[in-house]
Formats: structure tokens, sequence, C-alpha cells
């Protein structure tokens, strides 16, 4: 059963290409990696997911839902949550309450005057976001600001944020960037255990160790379209993604 | 605040527990101190009384209510009995003794209007209620004055206008507590007609600009009134915002409007800038229609006209009062003023002098400070040696009748303070007008 | 039709006072990142140099009027006219553009005292910190003002050779009896000719190219082992020297009071936010797109037609602008959006 | 805020209730304590307070507050004429008309965010005051501001029989007059009510939700929140605290001015909440009280009275202390709040809030450190008397 549906997507901007008629399913439970070259269109084509950016022409749907023009909040209303590349957190809030928040998000909708009652008095939310940051292991950092973790902490912060809203796909750009490969390892395995839960990903990402240990579909970008798709060991040989990487990234 | 006078317990008040309770009977000790006094502020039997002298401190007339304030304190140092006496020598019929008023010495506290309404009734309810002032007084703006005599009504404490020029003062929004002494805008209209006659003929074409609120409309009517009435047509009456700054684009249209005179219904910052920029642009040295073209200023005053500089030199208006007047009650004036202060006093230091003297001697006349007999000492009271002339407090509106100066920019000042010349003292007969011509209604004396 | 170019010209005069103001004030948005409240009283003081230049100029020898007693009144007359004649007299006359003179050096000290002084330790705080105690610091320096000087405004006039109309119509061939004061096309010219050098310093000179790219982005520009803060801190000096020049020069054409700086300051912010955040250009542009739309809406003709539009349109305007153009007029993404 | 249980809320509260209906007593000794500074502060800290829920939580930095605070006045003063005297439907109408005039300008100007936001509520502001003191001068009354008369139709009280005799009524409260102290403790009331309300916002699930707002919109609304009405809802709630404080300013004084709008009292409320502290629940009524308390009492000292304070000390030393201090007094008192501003931001960043906790935290400090207790506690101490369980905005 697929999830997401992309089909002939354009977006150009001012005249520049991003994206050439992409087209792109999604499994539901599945990995799905989406790999490229720097100016591939890989952020570009995930900012079409969630709202950011609208295509020219073409499709995105989403469970039946039509994802084009739709508004960010919508769009995560609908179950879908993302995962930035530089951590995209509440960064003077306390850890407890980032995750707190994303949580009365999927509880009381996009909007709610919910005034009166006392929001540490919303036991299940607490008890929801505790849980979530046990899981990603931050439970002892809870009572502190968020600005003050490591940039690792932080992204796994964002990962709970994400994760307690119960998300049916799972966008994450460059999960890894920039981190050290203890954590680049440890955020592996993390997701690997985020796997066990049924969300659908799809995972931008350079680092091709990672893509390899996690995904099972991957489909490469160039140029603003697909080259390829396939399972990890067909990408692996394919000679079109050799080329497109010539001189990137180690394959 | 005196709450503590007033014999609660104070051990107990200070009990945390009946410290709620306290706060929440304050007003009904309050209440019954009010029922038990006959009016507000009674001074009793204490020795001094209070006069509150609310004065712009800040913003754009600050120096204006300095000079206010000086009058004032002038006023009460001749009430009490120091120095030269000034104007208390001069005034005629006066009960004033010296002594203090009604035996009583007084004392003052000051505050600061801003020139706003607001700040206006909040420190001069503050004179009201924490210093138990029985009268006050301040002004510079007609609409400050309104909003303070309005105060004074409900208050039921007397309000002494200062300076304030708009009809509506002693018009529209008279009130039985408040009283003037200043001129208005209807009687520069009619002070300004014979003059504005025999100097530019009743040929004439004007064109008003005007600052756009009740001040500036009260007095564009006046004059269009007494200038069409000698003949004049009104090319445009234009409104301009208060506090413009750059007046260009109203003044670059009379250029070639066909109008030979301009009026500037402005006053304070804006007609130092309309004039100085009219100037500019040539309008003083101008011909039109065959005849110079001329700059009228209805509400002159000498410490703005310092800020016009050498603009304000040939350029007629009209004005309350003026230093160099050589009557002998003006004379009293300028010297006790000029002596305590170094310089001449201005119309507005003037007229808030006046007040002050006006009051105490109403209390004087009424023998209380009650203020329904003060209101009623001063209702109707004709007096002399003021500096105006015969002057009549008329009882129908609280406006003092009296003649009107009109002046010039002095061409050639012989001091830096020699900047009006008197073109005329207009006698008081051209300037009435009947009492219900503006409406309003003064209110009754008990509040 | 001529009342037309008189009120481009109005609205041209006008602008450029907006601009130069604008000007200074986005410079420092754009470089240092603060919302400068004191602004306005930067122009403030630029127009007390021509004051106190004026002053000393005119220091005078009195004159007693013996028919005034009781206190002193004199005649003036400047020692410079005993001294110099005639000479003496020009000196004075020219007063106000001499004032140019010492206002470069005095405003561009004040800039970097302030700057040095108490602006760097607000870089990272939040605007609204920024803004109190800007804001507290305008106070203060109107207040000592104000009690150096007084609350009324002092009369600087134009030297006497300027001080009256040219007749533009004869000029340029429009209708009779066009006339416009000298003093105000000075001011105009005098504008455009700072806007130019400013636009032109930081066009062609390298401190400019560096500023222009902090600017653009400070982080890069800094890795780059440039220092930046101390050229930022020229800026500041540099934005000083802009404000201060326009309240020189805009004497003659408004005496200026304690008050000044504030009356301008609200429009001037408007001005920058119409032209967009950060963008030079853009203050400059709507500097003299509010000044001419300004006088246009104090037509009588559009009077007649929307009562009131005069007081509103700077406003109006703003509202529109803001939007249609979500960052103003040539504003970039992301600055003081936050 | 996890620092604040409902039981230290609760305790919070009830001291903040009991200083203020205590005013009268312990401002007494620095000479405030007469009922119209006393109904300022209350109406004033209203208006910070309301404002607090927009800029402190949601980081809106607004211009143009004032606007909403002059429709308050309007409104309850225009009540006065036609309805009826009673404070009740004057401060309804107020709040109601204010609200409903921020829904409209909220609508519009939310749309842009940062500087552009504040310019365009400040626009608007600045077109409502011009427009008031102008051409608006049927329904405001322009420069002299709408009063009231005798000759009003007062439609409900007419209705009702009441009788208002002679000369201009006062508004009444079922028959207590709205002066002096009355007054003071009806807006001492509202101001209570609005705090505990401003209170449970800022402790809600909504006001979390404004408190994300301010820390980061984005994130916020890829978390699936619809941001826009949040701020919306709080820009309209804290214009309706400024309607309510217009139309306070009205029950004890009905006398409403166009100046109320300017852009100036404006500022004056973005000074109030930065000076006590933005984003703390009692900073802004500090704030409020302390401008407020220069603005009526340092404005009132003159060269006489200076003289009569320090008459105890010899004259060659009284007379140039006097002349020192008179530059910051009387006529120089916007001197002292400009150097108040600076001192206060240079000082202290989080605003005097800051200074208050600073010196709470130091006093515990040193408790702690005579009662040998373990330093680490600090102000994570369970008391729930931390002096950061009052500020959800830290």
């Amino acid at each position: 059963m697929s999830i997401l549906q992309v089909q002939n997507v354009n977006k150009s901007f001012s005249g520049l290409r991003a994206l050439n008629n992409v087209n792109l399913t999604v499994e539901e439970g599945s990995v799905h990696a989406i790999i490229g070259p720097n100016g591939a269109g890989k952020s570009t084509l995930l900012n079409c997911f969630v709202g950011r950016l609208t295509p020219d022409t073409g499709t995105v749907t989403f469970m039946g839902h039509s994802l084009v023009g739709r508004k960010p909040h919508e769009i995560n209303q609908v179950g879908v949550a993302r995962v930035f590349q530089t951590p995209e957190i509440f960064g003077d809030l306390t850890l407890i309450e980032n995750v707190m928040i994303p949580t009365l998000a999927r509880r009381d909708g996009s909007y709610a005057l919910n005034a009166w009652p006392r929001v540490d008095g919303q036991r299940q939310v607490i008890e929801k976001a505790e849980h979530l940051l046990e899981d990603v292991g931050l439970a002892d950092k809870k009572d502190l600001t968020a600005n003050s973790l490591s940039r690792g902490d932080k992204r796994r912060l964002e990962l709970a944020m994400c994760l307690v809203q119960d998300p049916k796909l799972l966008l994450l750009d460059e999960p890894t960037a920039g981190m050290s490969r203890a954590d680049t390892n440890a955020t592996i395995d993390l997701l690997k255990r985020i796997g066990e839960r049924g969300i659908t990903k799809i995972v931008i990402e350079h680092d091709m160790h990672v893509v390899f240990s996690l995904a099972h579909t991957i489909s490469v970008l160039a140029q603003g379209t697909v080259i390829a798709e396939g399972k990890p060991e067909q990408i692996k040989g394919d000679p079109r993604v050799q080329e497109a990487y010539l001189g990137g990234a180690h394959l | 605040m005196s709450f503590f006078d007033d014999k609660i317990n104070r051990r107990r008040v200070l009990q945390g527990s009946a410290l709620l309770g306290a706060g929440l009977a304050a007003p009904m000790v309050m209440r019954r101190r009010a029922w038990a006094q006959e009016f507000r502020n009674d001074p009793g039997n204490a020795g001094s009384i209070t006069l509150g002298f609310n004065v712009p401190q800040t913003g754009p007339y600050a120096d204006e209510g300095a000079d206010e304030l000086k009058a004032y304190q002038l006023a009460v140092k001749h009430l009490n009995g120091e120095g030269d006496g000034g104007m208390m020598n001069t005034m005629k019929p006066s009960s004033l003794k010296g002594n203090g008023v009604l035996g009583k010495k007084v004392e003052y506290v000051t505050g600061d209007t801003q020139t706003k309404s607001d700040a206006a009734r909040a420190s001069a309810k503050r004179m009201i209620e924490k210093d138990g002032v029985l009268m006050f007084s301040g002004g510079s703006s007609s609409g400050v004055a309104i909003a303070q005599q309005s105060l004074a009504q409900e208050m039921g404490v007397i309000f002494m206008n200062g300076l304030t020029h708009s009809n509506d003062t002693t018009g529209k929004d008279r009130r039985r507590y408040g009283f003037r002494h200043f001129f208005n805008a209807y009687m520069s209209g009619r002070a300004l007609g014979p003059v504005l006659q025999e100097e530019m003929g009743t040929d004439r074409r004007a064109y008003h600009l005007t600052a756009d609120y009740t001040w500036g409309w009260t007095q564009e009517e006046s004059i269009k009134n007494t200038t069409e009435e000698l003949g004049w047509q009104t090319v445009n009456a234009v409104k301009t915002p208060l506090g413009a700054g750059d007046f260009s684009q109203y003044i670059t249209p009379v250029l070639n409007s066909g109008a030979d005179v301009l009026i500037l219904n402005h006053y304070g910052k804006d007609m130092v800038n309309s004039l100085t920029q009219a100037v500019q642009f040539g309008l003083r040295d101008k011909q039109a229609n065959g005849k110079n073209f001329e700059i009228v200023v209805p509400l002159f005053s000498r410490l703005m006209a310092q800020g016009a500089g050498e603009n304000i030199k040939g350029i007629l208006g009209t004005t309350n009062w003026n230093w160099s007047l050589q009557d002998e009650g003006s004379q009293a004036f300028v010297k006790s003023f000029g002596q305590e202060y170094g310089y001449p006093p201005s119309q507005a230091a003037h007229t808030c002098y006046v007040q002050t003297l006006l009051y105490a001697n109403a209390c004087e006349m009424a023998g209380t400070f009650y203020p329904p007999e003060v209101i009623k000492a001063l209702e109707g009271f004709q007096f002399d040696g003021m500096g105006n002339g015969p002057t009549e407090y008329r009882a129908e509106d609280h406006q003092c009748f009296k003649s009107v100066l009109v002046v010039r920019g002095n061409d050639n000042p012989t001091s830096q303070f020699d900047l009006l010349k008197v073109v005329k003292e207009v006698p008081r007969s051209q300037v009435e007008y009947p009492p219900t011509l503006f409406g309003g209604e003064l209110g009754p004396y008990e509040v | 039709m001529d009342a037309f170019v008189l009120q481009i010209l109005n609205g041209l005069d006008k602008g450029g006072a907006y601009a130069l103001i604008a000007l200074g004030l986005t410079l420092i948005f754009g470089t240092l990142g603060v919302v400068n409240f004191a602004h306005g009283a930067l122009f403030m003081l630029g127009a007390f140099c021509a004051v106190s230049l004026q002053k000393l100029l005119t220091l005078s020898q009195q004159i007693k009027d013996e028919s005034v007693t009781f206190f002193d009144a004199y005649k003036e007359v400047p020692y410079l006219e005993i001294w110099f004649g005639d000479t003496g007299s020009m000196i004075i006359d020219y007063a106000v553009p001499l004032s140019i003179l010492l206002a470069i050096p005095v405003m561009l000290l004040i800039g970097l005292v302030m700057e040095r002084g108490l602006i760097q330790y607000f870089y990272k705080r939040t605007h609204a910190e920024q803004i109190l105690v800007t804001f507290g610091l305008a106070i203060v320096l109107q207040e000592i003002v104000k009690s150096v000087f007084g609350a009324n405004p002092v009369p600087t006039p134009a030297p006497e050779i300027v001080a009256g109309s040219a007749d533009i119509g004869a000029m340029f061939g429009l209708g009779a009896g066009v006339v416009y004061p000298w003093w105000r096309l000075i001011y105009l010219v005098f504008s455009l000719i700072v806007i130019a050098i400013v636009f032109a310093f930081l066009q062609f000179t390298t401190f400019g190219m560096v500023v222009r790219a902090g600017m653009a982005d400070r982080e890069t520009v800094g890795l780059l082992g440039i220092n930046i803060q101390r050229r930022f801190t020229i800026v500041f000096g540099i934005a000083a020297i802009v404000a201060g020049l326009a309240g020189v020069m805009y004497t003659p054409i408004l005496p200026p009071d304690y008050h000044i700086g504030m009356e301008f300051l609200v429009l001037s912010f408007v001005v920058v936010v119409v032209g967009g955040m950060g963008s030079l250009p853009g203050a400059v542009t709507a500097g003299f797109l509010l000044g001419i739309l300004q006088s246009f809406a104090s037509m009588t003709e559009v009077k007649d037609l929307i009562p009131g539009i005069d007081q509103i349109i700077i406003y109006l305007v703003a509202v529109v602008i803001l939007l249609v153009r979500p960052r103003g007029l040539l504003g970039r993404k992301g600055v003081m959006e936050g | 805020m996890r620092d604040a249980t409902p039981r230290s809320d609760l305790f919070f509260f009830l001291l903040f209730a009991v200083a203020v209906l205590t005013m009268p007593l312990w401002t007494a000794p620095f000479g405030a304590s007469y009922p119209d500074l006393l109904q300022k502060f209350a109406i004033f800290g209203i208006f910070a307070i309301g404002f607090n829920i927009l800029f402190g939580l949601t980081g809106y930095l607004s211009f143009g507050h004032a606007a909403f605070l002059g429709v308050g006045s309007y409104t309850a003063v225009w009540s006065f004429k036609l309805l009826s005297m009673s404070p009740i439907p004057a401060v309804l109408f107020g709040m109601l008309l204010a609200g409903l005039f921020a829904a409209a300008i909220g609508y519009v100007s939310l749309r842009r965010t940062g500087i552009y936001f504040a310019i365009l509520t400040l626009a608007f502001a600045q077109m409502s005051y011009n427009l008031a003191y102008s051409v608006l001068t049927p329904i405001t009354n322009g420069e002299t501001g709408l009063q009231l008369t005798a000759e009003d139709p007062r439609a409900l009280d007419a209705l009702l029989g009441v009788d208002h005799g002679a000369g201009l009524p006062t508004p009444n409260l079922f028959g207590i007059e709205m002066i002096g102290f009355p007054a003071f403790y009806f807006c001492a009331v509202a101001l209570i009510i609005a705090f505990y309300l401003a209170m449970r916002i800022a402790r809600s699930p909504f006001g979390t939700m404004l408190r994300a707002i301010h820390s980061n919109q984005n994130r916020l609304s890829y978390t699936g929140v619809n941001t826009r009405p949040y701020a919306l809802t709080a820009f309209v709630i804290s214009g309706m605290y400024a309607g309510l404080a217009g139309s306070l300013l009205a029950v004890t004084d009905p006398l409403a001015g166009a100046e109320r709008m300017q852009w100036t009292a404006s500022g004056e409320v973005v000074l109030m909440t930065i000076l006590g502290g933005a984003g703390t629940l009692l900073g802004p009524v500090l704030g409020a009280v302390v401008i407020k308390y220069f603005e009526n009492i340092f404005s009132a000292f003159n060269n006489a009275t200076l003289h009569a304070t320090f008459d105890f000390l010899p004259g060659w030393l009284a007379d140039p202390f006097v002349g020192l201090l008179s530059l910051f007094v009387g006529d120089g008192w916007h001197l002292t709040l400009g150097l108040l501003f600076m001192i206060v931001v240079i000082f202290l960043p989080g605003g005097m809030m800051e200074g208050i906790n600073r010196t709470a935290k130091a006093v515990r400090r040193r408790r702690e450190a005579r009662h040998g207790a373990s330093g680490d506690q600090d102000s994570k101490d369970g008391s729930g008397l931390s002096a950061r369980a009052y500020h959800p905005g830290e």
C-alpha cells in the first residue's frame, strides 16, 4: 500500500528548474531514502510535501489527501511530521514543554482556545511527553531549556517532538548532518527503534552509511529528476547513479 | 494622604488578617469625612490655604509654562505681603490686605499638564485630592483648559483659566467653576476688524490656514465673520494637521490663489513654522491684485514671536496684554516681575497673575472660601488697574470683558524683548457680544 | 500644472529630509541590527549644532535700552560686526551653512561615543530592550538640550542671499509667479548630494564593500578575519553625521526646538519600513515617495474629495505597501522579522 | 513554569490581591495615596497586563495599543451619554468595541511579523488618532475631548427612572458614585480579575502555544498549529484589556480625549511592560506604577517644596543640593524617566522583575548558606515559591 504519491511535480524558481517531472511512490511502513548530489532538488521536493513550497504543476497525495496548496499546519494535522536539517525547536522553552506542545497540537487540533485549564494539569499530555523523552534518552534533562542542549541532543529532541504526534509519515532532512560517527550511529539505532512503530519515513541523506543502514527503498535525484529508484543493492550498482555522483559522495 | 488621621486602630489595621478588611473599609471612612464637610478642601481652622498651579512644564509650551509659574509665585508672594505688592497696589476696588487670604497664609503646589488633557486632569486631581487645593489655575491650550474646567465643576473646586483663547472655553463649554480673564478668538476678530480695514481696505481676498482642531476652527470662524463684514472675500480656508512641521504643501497653493491676505490661525510652534515658511515663500514681499500681500496672525504671543525671529516684523495680530503698556497697573506688574526675574512678563504670565489676585480678592469679598459664594463674588465683578483698563467678569459666561490690543511685529526693536508694538487698543464696546452667542450652560453653584 | 510642480518640489523637499534620516536609520539596522530610537535625537543635535554656532557668532555687546526700567533690556550688537564690520555680518549671515563644518566632526564624535559607550552592549539584546535604552537616551539628550536652550524654537535664518524665493516659473518656462524658496532648493540638492556620497562610499570603497557584505551576511564576513566590528562603529558615526547634517540644513525651514527629533522619529521609522528593512535604496525611495504623496494629499482638491486624507496619508500608504509587499518596497527577507 | 504549582499561584494571586486592596495604606509613605493616582496605577496596570499577554507571550510588539484604549474610552463615554451612568454597560461596551477594533486591526497586521507588524499597528493607531483629532470630531469632540452634558438622553436611566439631579451626573454603580476611593476599588477589583485571568492564560495550554509562537513560529506551524488565530486571539484579548483600561479611565473621569490614542501613549505601555519585565506577570504592573508615579509625583516638586524638604541641611549645602535635585524633578522629570529607562535596561535586562528576582535569589542563597543547606537546590526547590514560579515568559 502506498502512503504518498508524487506525480509529475515541477517547480521552478525564476526560470531555474528545480524539480523536473518528479514521480515518486512511498510504501506504507517503509523507509524511503532520497539521495542525490548538492542542488539535485532534494530539499525542494521535501518542502513541497510539507507546504513550505507549492509545486508549479503535479500532484502530491498523502493517504488520499492532496497536499498541494495546503498550509504546513494542515499537512501536519493529517499525519506528516518533519525533522529539519538544523533542528527547529522551541529554544527558550524547557524540553518537556517542547514535547508537550506537539502533543497538545495533536490532541486539540490546529487551534483551540484552551485558556482556562492549567497546562500542568494535563496529566496525559505530560505523561506522553515524558515517555517520549525517555525514549530518546533525554528524560533526565526535561527541565532544562532546549537551547542548552548539544546539537545531537537537539536533534533527538526534535525527533521526540515529531514522534509524540504519532505521525503516519515522518520526513527526515539529513538527520545526521554534522554529527560525529558515534552520534551518527546512535541516531541510526534510534531511528531503527522507531522503525518498530511502523511509521513510514522519508530520509534525505548525504551519508551513504546512514542510507544503506536504514533505507528499504532509495530514489536518486539529480538535476530535479528521479534518475533511479530501487532497493539499496540495486542502487549501489547503478551506473547512472555512479555518474551523477561522479566526484561526489562516497559509494 | 491623611488616612491615619481618621483614628482607625492602627495596630489592628496592620494585623495581616485585617489588612484586606481595612482596605475595603477605606472608602467608607472617606465618605464619612466627605459628609462631614461643607465643601471640598475646607481649610477650617488651618493657618494656611493651598492653591494649585498646573502649567505645561514639558512639551512645546514648557517655556510659556515656566513663565506662568513665575507669575503665580509672584502673586503668592504679593498676597502674603512679601515683595512690593505689584498690582495689589493698583487694583481697584481691592479687598486684599497683604496678609494672605482671609488671614490665612497662601501656599501653593505645582504640576505638569504636559499640554495633554489627561495629564492635566491627573495633575489637577492630585492637587485636589492629595494637596487639598482650594483653587487651581493654569493654561496654554484650550483643550486642556476646557478639560480642567469641567473637572473643576465635577470636583467643586474653582479653576481660574490661564492662557486659553478658544471661544468654547466661555462659550459652549463654559462652567460655573471656571473663569477666564484672557480674551478669545471672537474678540481677536472683532478687534482686528477696524485695523484691517484701516490698513488694508475693504477690497481684500483672504486665504486661511487653520489648525485642524476646535480652537483653530473657532478662530477661523471669528476672523472670517469679521473680514467678510468688512467686504473681504474668503478665497479658501484650509485645515492643517496639528504639529505638521512643514507647511509648504499648504503654502504653495496660496501663491497663485488670487488671495492677497494670508491669515494664519495657528498658535505656538505651528505659528512659528507656518509663518517662517510663508515668509520664505516670499509672501511678505509679494504683490497680488496690485496690493502688497499681507500676513495676519490673529493670536500673537511674545514668547512664540521670539521663535519666529525676523519673520514677525510687520505682521499684525492681537494680544491680551503687552509689557510695554504704560498704565499704572502694567507698570507695577512689569516692575515687580522684572526685578524678581530679570526680564519682562509675557501675556500668559500676566493673565495668570491677575487671575490669582482676582480669586483671592473674591474670597475676601465673600468673606469665605465656600466656592459658591466666591463664584458669586467674581460674577459681575468690575475692576480696574490690572493692565487692561476697566474690566468686567461677565456673570453669564465668566468671560472678562476689556479692551483688546492689536499689535504689530516690531520693525526696529530697541531690545531683545521689544518684539511687539501696540497699534491700537480696541475698546471693550467693540469686542463685546451677547452671552448667548455661543450657547453653553454654566451649571449649578452647588455640586 | 504649476501647482503640481510646486507640490512635487514640496514633496521632494520633505522627502529629502525623510530620506536622510531613514538612510542613517537603515544603515544602523542593517549593520548593527539595532533599532535606534535615538536617531531623531541625532537629527535634533545636528540642528542644535547650527543653533550653537549661530549663538557663538552672535555673541554680542549689549547696549542697554535706557527707556526700560525694572529689568535689563539690551540692543545687541554682535562683536563680529563691531570688529569686522560687514565681513562680520556676512559671517553671521552664513551661520547655518558654516555649521556644516562644525556638525561633521561633532556628530561623528557623538556617533562614535554613543556606539562605543552604549549601543555596542545592545547588539545581542532584544529589539524591545534596544528601543527602551535608545528611547531613554533620546529623552536624556532632549532634556539636556532643553535645559541649555529652552523649550521655544530658535530662529535660525538662511543666509540673506538665499532667504527669498527663486522665480522658477521664469527659469523653467512655467507660469508667472511660480516661485520656490532658494533654501528649499538648496536643501533638496544638498540631500541628493549627501545620499549620492553615502552610496558612492558604500559602492566604490573597500570599506563600503566590506560593510555591504557585512549587511548581507555578517557571519561570513566575520569569518574572513575582517574586523567588521570596528567598521560598523564607523558606520554608526556616518549615520550620525547624515542625520546631523539633515538637521543642520533643515533649521532655516523649521526653527528647531529640543523636541524636533521626536517629531521626525516615528515618521522616519515608517519610511524605513516602507522602504524595506536593511535596504538603502528602499529608504531613499520611500522617503521621496512618502514626501510627494503627503504633498499631493494636502492639496485642497484632494482634501475636498477625501476629508482628512492629509492627516493619514503616510500611514495609509504604509499599510497598503506593507500588505502588498511583505517586506516593504525593497526589503530583504529575514531582516527584523523575528 | 515547572515551579508554578496551582498552590503557589493561588498564594501569589492572593498576595497580589491583598497588596492591591491595601494600596491606599502602603502607598501613603510615598505620597501616592490619593484616589486619582491609585486609580491610574490600577488602570494602567490592567493596560500593561493586557499588553503583556500579546508582547510578553507571543513576542509581537504592537506600537498601536493606545488606539484600543482610546476606543474603550470613547465607547464608555458614549455609553454614559446614551444609555446609563452605570459603569457596567460602559465597561462591557468599551471592551466589546475595543475587541472588535482589535480584531479588525489584528487581522490585517498579523499578516506580518517583527518590525513590519509593529509599524502596521503604529500606522493604524496614528490614523485613528489623527482622525479622532480632526474629521471625526462629531464622534470624538476632537481636541476638547468627549464630555458628558446635562442634556444627554441616557435612555436606560430614563427608562428606569433614575434621576441625576441638576448638573452633570457622575458614573455610579448601584448608587455608589464612581469618584475617589470607591472608584479606586472598582478599578482595583477589575485589576485583580484582569490579573487572575492573565495568570490563567499564561498557565494554560493556550498560553503555552503563545509562548511557542514567541519561541519558534516556524516549528509551531510544522507541529500542526495554526499560529495566526492564536496570535489574533492574543491580540484581541490584549485589545480588550486595553478597552477595559480605557473605559475605566472614562468611569473614573468621564472625559475622553484623542491624545490617548497618540503613538506616545502606545509607546508608554511598551515602556511600562519592558521596564517592569516583559513576559512576567507582575512586571507590567510594576512598570505602570513606576511610570505613573514619576509622572504625577516627580513632576510636582518645585524649588519651594525641595527647599522645604531639605531645610534641615545648612544653607551652604542645601542650595547647591536643591539646585542639583531640581534638574531631575519638576520640569526635569522627563530626564529622570529617561535615565531610569537606561539604567534599568542596562543593568537589568529582564526589567525590574529581574532586579527583584536577583535580590530574592541572593537573599535565599545567603540564607541557605547560613543554614548550611546544599547549594544545588537553588531555583529548583519544590517550595513553589522560587522567584521563577511567577515568570512564565522566562
